[in-house]
């Protein structure tokens, strides 16, 4: 039977002891997901082992981590394609930590929700849908598909330096909406983004593209915003 | 204590809804969920959801009437008609609602919400957003709770209702950032944490679907309702059980053998692919069990390589990817491995039509609850729908209820946290005992007694010596001890809980099960293959008791559509 | 337990092996390193009228010594390096690119290095 | 978000467009000051000779735009970098006034410098 060594980092901010990496071995048939490895670990080796999950199929976010040096999704990471004989799992990088795995992803969803991240709508809705072509419908396939794991966040430089940016995931979000052809903020949301701790402290650096587990791609949704901003403020067009 | 007039638990769709409608209401309203609510369960529904738009020019006479029969037809005449009819008439409202409010569905080119068709329906009357339409949904509700500015307390665990003087007035729990647990106080509280699917070892459920919410309720003396019905799902992927939606056939996917025939023909010659769950899985198992699976193994194939690249890219992107990452294979350019895997609990918390439970100041939706809208099978696309009608509802009752309670508020007794206090104290008790049995084997025997002895075909003997596991279990896992107590985050103290509420719902749906010696909907038995409305056109309620579950039945609301054999 | 109180995690990890990443940092520095330089510059060149032209041509001698041609020339490479990678912050902030800035930057580095060798080979011959 | 979070860091759009538009203006005009310098007029770099190519109105247009604008694009972008490491409240509008005087000042004084070789 193959077996996976895994070096997973260990840390309790509240146990005074250090951090650390504890290697165990998990026997396996077929395939190993990083997740069910984890689990298996905190069934038969070590119950206080802990970490985030929840779909296991790589739709719910919960499970993004440092694996090998690269952010992935511990649900979607079969063993078998990693390479290197031990897997090293850490938390996501340059977070506010919880406990081993766990990072806390509070300033996370409160810059997110800072953004608006909402359909806004100020004009009378009709009794059926509102009519949005393909072709518009086609503007959100990008952004509509974050799960808001947070690995592009953890990922990106200026939020490392500047605990206020918003990040990636916020912009991107704030870009869901406004490319969105049903959105009427007009002006309402600008205000959100179009600052300093907004599109404006993004440097181009695209590591949050880069890092997206979704393949997803934030700086162009950012990018997009910056534009946008400027269109509004200069020439005062809307959409 | 942290006290709100209304509490929900759960944050996926069925919750949300609720909230979104206490706070319309002017309700002081709070959700408390496992996991934050943009990545509760829901979020992994792929196909789509139902409603009668008459969208697309095949449905074009499609009726909420047409809806409710479809419903009921596939229900296999246990759902009850009523709430069949209303969640079918309600049903284009809240899809125009959740559109208003952003959901990214698919559309025509006139812009109009696109529609598939899926099993069981006589139209095409699925609307979807590709293969995400959960995402999309719970993503839509989740930033509408963030613009009413719900409170949520994310990364907290219910562990127990609070029940006094014979009505529900809050939950304990656990808080997972900072340890330790919470008594929130209410005066009425809803629950909607989601299926059961994690009793079986074969499931397409998240791995946070344990049925807990029903456990909590269970043991406060709610009684569960026809929890015997399972649902299998005629496509998982065949390693990880993982879904591949059912919108693969409704776009036109086919089932094939180890002949390379596509044997649906056998067994629904009019609809092939598109009969209903049941149907399908059973005639996948069937194929399988008589030897015609893929090279004679446990699985057949699920072939979409004639839809062409373009047509999976468009309709079924994440499918694609999904195929890929967790089994390998590009639908594109090869058939994918599949087996019937367990997907939905039609069972559930019992509610009347508004959500309401026999206990006063306790509602339920969602799939935690039986309305009953799904009866012995639920139709592809329909509990998407019922999440949010019957979230709504819920939503509304409570909040008349809590109306109806002005003065209540918070109660005066503060400080001790009695409910709190006792609950950390079980739980230090649990973590006294040293090792006990380990209830990492005991979930394991359990998932696996429960595929093996309550699974898609079902048969007396089977299912008595699964009972008959199935209580030794729930002795062993009362001698369980805790190998890490305390602190924050404990996964050992939660799966352990979790566990324990796992096998009281196993339970009823193994009881249930035995019980019922008819075949209906997904309970199919081979040693009773016919269904008996004589006897058996009735809901199972079961009851906690001493030795497992007890028993009790209620008639079926009739009244519209004359029960009949189903043709497919 | 507030925030402050909780350590961060795995400080030192991210993606510090990403193109863009490299690119912005060297971007950065030699944006820095620029803004330093012309101030010297403007300082040196003022010499021609603060202290004479005797003074500056004085100073243009000293800057043919080899180490400020080697200065000189680190430079040419800065400012190349600034320029070129700037373009592509301009291109991507037009909306050009995004996707393949990687490409382009390999690109833009290469058209660099070539401006760089015609400033080394045409440029520097005549001044030692 | 805290509100004085999003209060300290409101604006940002003028010195962020104009880092491009300035970042234009210095790419034109450096390309033409480094040829002429380094390419077309090289090996005698002197008083004269700068005299000699400032004469050129056209030359004079492009150095002054060039030191306009690489001033301010040099003091904007290492004002940007500044504000990656937590220049901000009251420390940060001093900055911003320091480095318009700064840049005003330097503006001048390069100008006062060329003055002589555009005059003849
Ligand atoms: C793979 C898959 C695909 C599906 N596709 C479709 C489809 O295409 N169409 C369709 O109609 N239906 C589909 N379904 C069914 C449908 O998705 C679910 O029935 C529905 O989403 C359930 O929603 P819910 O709100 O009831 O619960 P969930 O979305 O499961 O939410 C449960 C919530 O409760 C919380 N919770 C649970 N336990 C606790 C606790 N103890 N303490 C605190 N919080 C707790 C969780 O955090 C979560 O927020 C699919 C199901 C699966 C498994
Ligand atoms: C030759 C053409 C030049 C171009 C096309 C150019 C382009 C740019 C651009 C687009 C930026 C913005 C980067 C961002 O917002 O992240 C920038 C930043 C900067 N530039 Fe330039 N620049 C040029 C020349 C110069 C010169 C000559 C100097 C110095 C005198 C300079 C100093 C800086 C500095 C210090 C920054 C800030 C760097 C940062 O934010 O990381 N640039 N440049
Ligand atoms: S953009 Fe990608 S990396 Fe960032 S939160 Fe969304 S899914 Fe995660
Ligand atoms: S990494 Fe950060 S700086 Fe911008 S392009 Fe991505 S947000
Ligand atoms: S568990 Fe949901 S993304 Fe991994």
């Amino acid at each position: 039977m193959p077996e996976a060594r895994f070096h997973i980092k260990r840390f309790d901010p509240k146990s005074g002891v250090g951090a650390h990496y504890d290697e165990f071995t998990v026997p396996y048939e077929g395939s190993l997901t990083v997740l069910e490895g984890l689990f298996y670990v905190q069934e038969h080796f070590d119950g206080s082992l802990c970490f985030r999950y929840c779909c296991r199929a790589a739709v719910c976010g919960s499970c993004a981590m440092y694996i090998d040096g690269r952010y992935r999704l511990a649900c979607q990471s079969n063993v078998n394609h990693l390479k290197g004989d031990v897997i090293v799992v850490e938390p996501l990088p340059h977070m506010p930590l919880v406990k081993d795995l766990v990072c806390d992803m509070s300033e996370f969803f409160a810059k997110y929700e800072t953004i608006k991240p909402w359909l806004i709508r100020t004009s009378q809705n009709p009794e059926k849908e509102l009519p949005q072509t393909p072709k518009e419908r086609l503007k959100l396939d990008m952004p509509v598909d974050c799960i808001l794991c947070g690995a592009c966040y953890s990922s990106c430089p200026s939020v490392w330096t500047e605990g206020d940016y918003l990040g990636p995931a916020a912009l991107l979000k704030a870009y869901r909406f406004e490319v969105d052809s049903r959105d009427e903020a007009r002006r309402e949301r600008l205000p959100y983004f179009d600052n300093e701790r907004g599109v404006y402290r993004c440097h181009t650096i695209a590591n949050c593209s880069e890092a997206c587990p979704k393949e997803l791609n934030p700086t162009e949704g950012i990018q997009w915003l910056k534009r946008a901003a400027v269109r509004r403020r200069l020439f005062g067009r809307l959409k | 204590m942290i006290y709100h007039q209304l509490i929900v638990v759960g944050g996926g769709l069925a919750g949300l809804r609720a909230a979104v409608e206490a706070k319309q209401e002017g309700i002081d309203v709070a959700v408390l969920s496992q996991v934050h609510p943009g990545r509760s369960h829901s979020g992994a529904a792929q196909g789509g959801i139902n409603a009668a738009l008459a969208n697309n020019p095949d449905g074009a006479d499609d009726t909420p009437a047409k809806h409710a029969f479809d419903t009921v037809k596939g229900s296999d005449y246990l759902a009850d008609q009523d709430a069949a009819i209303e969640m079918t008439r309600d049903a284009p409202d809240v899809i125009y609602e959740m559109e208003h409010w952003g959901c990214p569905f698919s559309r025509y080119d006139d812009g109009r919400i696109a529609q598939r068709p899926f099993g069981g329906a006589g139209f095409p009357r699925t609307c979807y957003g590709a293969d995400k339409t959960g995402h999309y949904l719970l993503h839509t509700l989740v930033e509408r709770a963030y613009e009413r500015g719900i409170k949520m307390y994310i990364e907290v665990f219910a562990t127990q209702l609070i029940v006094e003087d014979g009505a529900c007035k809050g939950v304990v729990a656990y808080d997972m950032i900072n340890g330790g647990f919470l008594e929130f106080r209410a005066d009425a509280v809803v629950m909607a944490t989601g299926g059961a699917g994690r009793t079986y070892i074969n499931t397409t459920n998240a791995i946070i679907s344990t049925g807990g919410g029903m456990a909590l309720a269970y043991r406060a003396g709610v009684p569960l309702k026809d929890m015997e019905f399972i649902q299998f799902h005629p496509t998982g992927l065949f390693t990880t059980n993982i879904l591949m939606t059912e919108g693969c056939r409704g776009e036109g996917g086919y089932l094939i053998n180890d002949q390379g025939e596509r044997f649906m023909s056998k067994y629904a010659p009019t609809v092939m692919e598109l009969a209903p769950r049941d149907i399908t899985a059973r005639a996948i198992q069937t194929e399988i069990n008589e030897g015609r699976g893929i090279g004679g193994k446990q699985f057949v194939y699920l072939d979409l390589r004639h839809l062409g690249e373009q047509k999976i890219a468009e309709r079924l992107p994440g499918i694609r990817d999904l195929a890929i990452h967790f089994e390998g294979v590009d639908p594109v350019t090869e058939p994918v491995p599949i087996v019937p895997s367990q997907h939905y609990t039609m069972g559930g918390i019992d509610t009347d039509m508004q959500g309401a439970t026999p206990l006063p100041g306790f509602y339920a939706a969602g799939e935690c609850a039986c309305v009953s809208v799904h009866g012995a099978n639920r139709l592809g696309g329909n509990s998407l729908l019922e999440t949010i009608v019957f979230g709504r509802r819920a939503g509304a009752a409570a909040s008349a209820y809590v109306k109806g309670k002005e003065g209540g508020g918070a109660p005066a007794a503060a400080g001790a946290d009695p409910a709190a206090a006792r609950m950390a104290a079980s739980v230090e008790e649990l973590a006294g005992r040293g090792t006990g049995e380990d209830a990492y084997a005991i979930r394991a025997e359990m998932t696996v007694t429960m595929k093996e002895h309550f699974g898609i075909f079902r048969e007396q003997a089977s299912m008595q010596a699964g009972l008959d596991k199935m209580l030794a279990l729930k002795e062993r896992v009362a001698r369980v001890g805790l190998r890490h107590s305390g602190g924050v985050f404990n996964l050992d103290m939660m799966r352990t809980v979790e566990l324990a509420g796992m096998i009281d719902v196993a339970l009823a749906t193994a009881a249930g099960a035995l019980a019922r010696t008819e075949s209906r909907g997904s309970h199919a038995r081979t040693d009773f293959p016919t269904r008996d409305d004589k006897d058996w056109l009735k809901h199972t309620l079961a009851y906690a008791g001493d030795a497992g579950p007890r028993l009790e039945y209620r008639p079926v609301t009739l009244g519209t559509f004359e029960p009949q054999e189903r043709k497919y | 337990m507030s925030l402050q109180d909780r350590e961060t995690a795995n400080v030192g990890a991210g993606l510090w092996k990403g193109t863009g990443m490299w690119a912005w940092i060297l971007f950065r520095i030699s944006g820095l390193v620029l803004a330093f330089y012309l101030f010297v510059h403007i300082g040196v060149i003022s010499q021609g009228r603060a202290s004479g032209a005797h003074t500056l041509n004085r100073i243009f001698t000293t800057f043919d010594k080899p180490l400020f041609v080697f200065l000189d020339l680190m430079l040419v490479a800065a400012v190349l390096y600034h320029a070129l990678n700037g373009v592509r912050i301009l291109l991507m902030d037009l909306g050009v690119g995004i996707r393949s800035h990687k490409t382009v930057f390999w690109v833009l580095m290469t058209i660099a290095a070539v401006l760089l060798g015609v400033f080394v080979t045409v440029a520097f011959p005549y001044i030692f | 978000m805290r509100p004085e979070a999003m209060a300290r860091h409101q604006g940002g759009m003028w010195p962020w467009l104009m880092q491009r538009v300035t970042a234009v203006l210095v790419f034109v005009t450096m390309a033409i000051h480094l040829t002429a310098t380094h390419l077309l007029n090289i090996g005698d770099l002197s008083y004269d000779n700068i005299a000699g190519r400032l004469a050129h109105s056209g030359m004079a247009l492009v150095d002054f735009t060039l030191l306009a604008a690489v001033v301010f694009h040099a003091l904007n972008g290492v004002r940007m970098v500044w504000l990656d490491y937590s220049l901000a409240g009251s420390g940060r509008r001093v900055v911003d006034v320091a480095f318009w005087i700064i840049g005003v000042g330097v503006f001048f004084y390069g100008a006062w410098a060329l003055w002589p070789w555009i005059t003849g």
